[in-house]
């Protein structure tokens, strides 16, 4: 469903990536590999369509990103490196902003579960700020739980969750894969799936770097 | 030739090499014939409705410095918006090169205007509607090469300032309204209102030597400009390898 | 369409009011620095009606300049920006949103106010109602355009100061009108219009064209 | 000679304006100068620094391709 071809990308004076090319079908989860500073947050936010690409394009359903705009933002949903909740306002309201500009609108009862099921019982009311970085993270998280998205790019999830929820959210990738979408993510963690497939992309070392021993593709 | 080609840096970079010195040349030429013409060639007094003594001479470059500026901003906002639009590097680029020079014939038309103004208002600043219009349009160029020395990232730098030059520009009528008509049911408040068609030959002679030797001036400086942009920009291609290691040599 | 428009601005005014501390900096900072001016220039009353209209303007200018900062920020450290970005509805109209509450929660506390400060410059009861009808359509215009500039200097070091710099001068022709109107007030109340119908026009224009250059700036700084 | 300079008693103004006209502009070629050789030292030193490490790892690009597995 998601194409990518001969994808570049420069920060600065470097080149991040160069002629990178996959095909993401339904039922796949992709995983980025790659060390510090090798391009995978930019990579993630050009297959969202926050950041321009040098070169390439990126097609969803056979049509540029770049020509689909709100259209190919409606079915994908992204999670980057903040939460992005709001503060001052609480887990229930943050959750309910989001899915009424996601156009998906669900109701207080169905946030209220989603945030049981991630383990905040009893928190949906708190303004986040009161809540531990890991209670935070998870807040952002439940968006996973409401969303219907058929794309998630999800970049380093895992980070400041504890063991309980880390199973939990392999188990929501593990179900978005077995319900035919698709998962791009980087993590050092594996994801076991229960059906679908898994393809492995690492980003190569900059050759500057002295110690760079990995090859440059997989 | 080719047109199209030049809109790679790789081209343009020998092709602006080349023009320089012909720019260089025909503005020097062009200015001291408007200087000698202005000088020696005109009368020493402005006679008419208007009289004004050998102070008048400041419109000579006053007049072309106002021109330049302004037709700058709209070649400014020109390259910005054909770089928007097309994402071309060689546009930002160029826009880029534009503004120093616009802003230095902004800041001359205002200090020119501000030393005939004092003979000939008896005051050195005087809100008139062309100095303050002036005025504001050197804030814009101040903006966009404020905006664009604030942002390290130079694609986002070139994008941004791109973006403030169009909102300039859309501006730029507005603000030149409300400077000139503060009173929206009459705008004849300018200090001397000019017809072209009035000005002395031997006045308009040497004035438009001047504007045509500070447009040729232009081109030459920001061509000079650009390649420098050109070749820090582009320092990691193989061509401008070789230029590097070429002219490092002489 | 209205309503993601409506849950921006729901969901911004709430944030303000959460943190209702911010709303009257702003309105105080307006009312300081209007009352300086009397103690700078002297309190002559016929100089000071001549002085009133350009100073409440300029104040007003600098007030929603000052809170223009705190636009886009506050969302752009905490991520919720770029969740923005990715909603799948038109940006122009999520920046509406924004841009409506943030002149409810600045613009209007001044129009409010502004009989208070007309008074400390003893303009008349006409002068003072054409004042307040001068900035409930002059300042929206000043967050609109404002808007851009803000999302300009996302993230930059030094961004309020580029900010002023970037958006002042585009200020003018509503600080013209704006002031202009209410000085004209004092001679004849219907020579006025023209200043309004000018300032309308302005806000019409400037609340189609404007929500889309911030939008595409906002695109621009989170590249 | 000195009618020429004084200018009729306004020598102060005109002079000032094409004064300051042309000692900007020529203050403009010095700086793009003095800027062009500024760049073009630096970049060659960059250069010079960077070629024998260029020639041992024939290209500074990072690559990636994604194969699949099941």
């Amino acid at each position: 469903m998601l194409d990518v071809t001969d994808l570049a990308c420069r920060r600065g004076e470097r080149d991040l990536f160069s002629g990178l090319g996959f095909q993401l079908p339904a039922r796949t989860l992709l995983h980025v590999r790659g060390r510090n500073g090798s391009g995978k947050t930019s990579l993630l936010r050009v297959l969202c369509g926050l950041l321009r690409p040098d070169a390439g394009s990126i097609r969803w359903r056979g049509e540029n990103i770049r020509e689909l705009a709100e259209d190919y933002h409606r079915d994908l949903l992204y999670f980057g490196h903040l939460n992005g909740l709001k503060a001052d306002l609480t887990g229930l309201e943050n959750l309910r902003i989001a899915s009424t500009l996601d156009q998906a609108p669900v109701d207080e009862d169905a946030i209220i579960e989603a945030l049981a099921r991630i383990g905040l019982e009893g928190f949906e009311d708190l303004p986040t700020r009161m809540l531990s970085q890991g209670q935070k993270k998870r807040v952002a998280l439940a968006r996973l739980i409401l969303s219907k998205a058929p794309l998630w790019i999800l970049d380093e999830p895992f980070t400041a969750l504890d063991v309980d929820a880390v199973e939990f959210l392999q188990q929501l990738i593990s179900a978005q894969v077995a319900d035919g979408g698709s998962v791009v993510l980087t993590t050092h963690q594996e994801v076991p799936l229960t059906r679908g497939a898994i393809q492995r992309l690492t980003l190569g070392e900059t050759v500057d770097d002295l110690d760079a021993a990995t090859p440059a593709a997989h | 030739m080719n047109w199209f080609k030049l809109a790679s840096p790789a081209a343009f970079y020998p092709f602006a090499g080349r023009l320089i010195p012909r720019f260089g040349l025909a503005a020097l030429v062009l200015v001291l014939i408007g200087f000698d013409w202005g000088f020696f060639l005109t009368s020493d007094q402005l006679g008419g409705s208007n009289p004004q003594k050998e102070y008048y001479r400041i419109i000579f470059v006053h007049v072309p410095a106002a021109w330049m500026s302004m037709w700058l901003y709209l070649v400014l906002a020109a390259w910005s918006a054909i770089g928007l639009v097309f994402n071309t590097r060689l546009s930002f680029m160029m826009a880029k090169a534009v503004a120093p020079t616009g802003a230095i014939f902004t800041f001359l038309a205002l200090w020119t205007g501000a030393l005939w103004g004092r003979p000939s208002w008896g005051t050195y600043w005087d809100w008139d509607p062309r100095l303050t219009s002036e005025l504001l349009l050197f804030f814009l160029y101040i903006g966009y090469i404020a905006l664009h020395s604030a942002i390290d990232d130079t694609r986002r730098a070139d994008r941004a300032a791109a973006l403030l030059a169009i909102v300039g520009l859309v501006m730029v009528p507005v603000i030149f309204l409300s400077i000139n008509c503060p009173d929206p049911t009459q705008c004849a408040s300018l200090h001397q209102r000019s017809d072209p068609g009035s000005i002395h030959l031997s006045i308009l002679i040497p004035m438009l030597s001047m504007t045509l030797g500070f447009w040729a001036y232009s081109f030459a400086a920001v061509f000079a400009r650009l390649r420098t942009i050109i070749l820090t920009r582009e320092a990691d291609s193989a061509w401008a390898r070789e230029v590097i290691a070429q002219e490092a040599r002489t | 369409m209205f309503r993601v428009f409506y849950c921006v601005l729901a969901r911004d005014i709430t944030l303000a009011m959460r943190r209702r501390t911010d709303v009257l900096t702003t309105l105080f900072f307006f009312v300081i620095v209007v009352s300086l001016f009397p103690l700078g220039v002297g309190s002559e009353r016929e100089q000071l009606r001549l002085l009133g209209p350009g100073v409440v303007w300029v104040a007003a200018l600098l007030a929603s300049m000052l809170a223009l900062e705190r636009l886009f920020a506050a969302d752009y450290d905490d991520g919720t920006l770029e969740q923005l970005l990715l909603t799948g509805q038109p940006l122009a109209v999520l920046v509406l949103g924004k841009v409506v509450a943030h002149w409810l929660l600045t613009g209007l506390p001044l129009v409010l106010i502004a009989p208070l400060v007309a008074m400390q410059y003893h303009l008349s009861p006409p002068a003072i109602w054409v004042m307040m009808a001068a900035l409930a359509i002059g300042t929206p215009v000043l967050s609109l355009i404002g808007a851009i500039g803000a999302a300009l200097t996302l993230g930059l070091r030094g961004g309020g100061i580029l900010l002023s710099l970037l958006i002042l001068p585009l200020y003018v022709p509503v600080l013209v009108y704006g002031a202009g109107a209410v000085s004209v007030s004092a001679i004849d109340i219907a020579d006025t219009e023209p200043y309004l119908s000018l300032l309308s026009a302005f806000l019409l224009g400037a609340s189609l064209l404007a929500p889309l250059a911030a939008a595409a700036a906002l695109r621009i700084s989170l590249e | 000679m000195m009618a020429f300079f004084s200018q009729g008693g306004y020598g102060g103004y005109v002079w000032g304006a094409f004064g300051m006209t042309f000692g900007l502009l020529l203050i403009e070629i010095l700086q793009l100068r003095a800027s062009q050789r500024k760049t073009l030292t630096r970049l060659s030193r960059l250069l010079r620094l960077r070629a024998p490490r260029q020639t041992a790892s024939s290209a500074g690009r990072a690559q990636g391709t994604a194969g699949t597995k099941s």
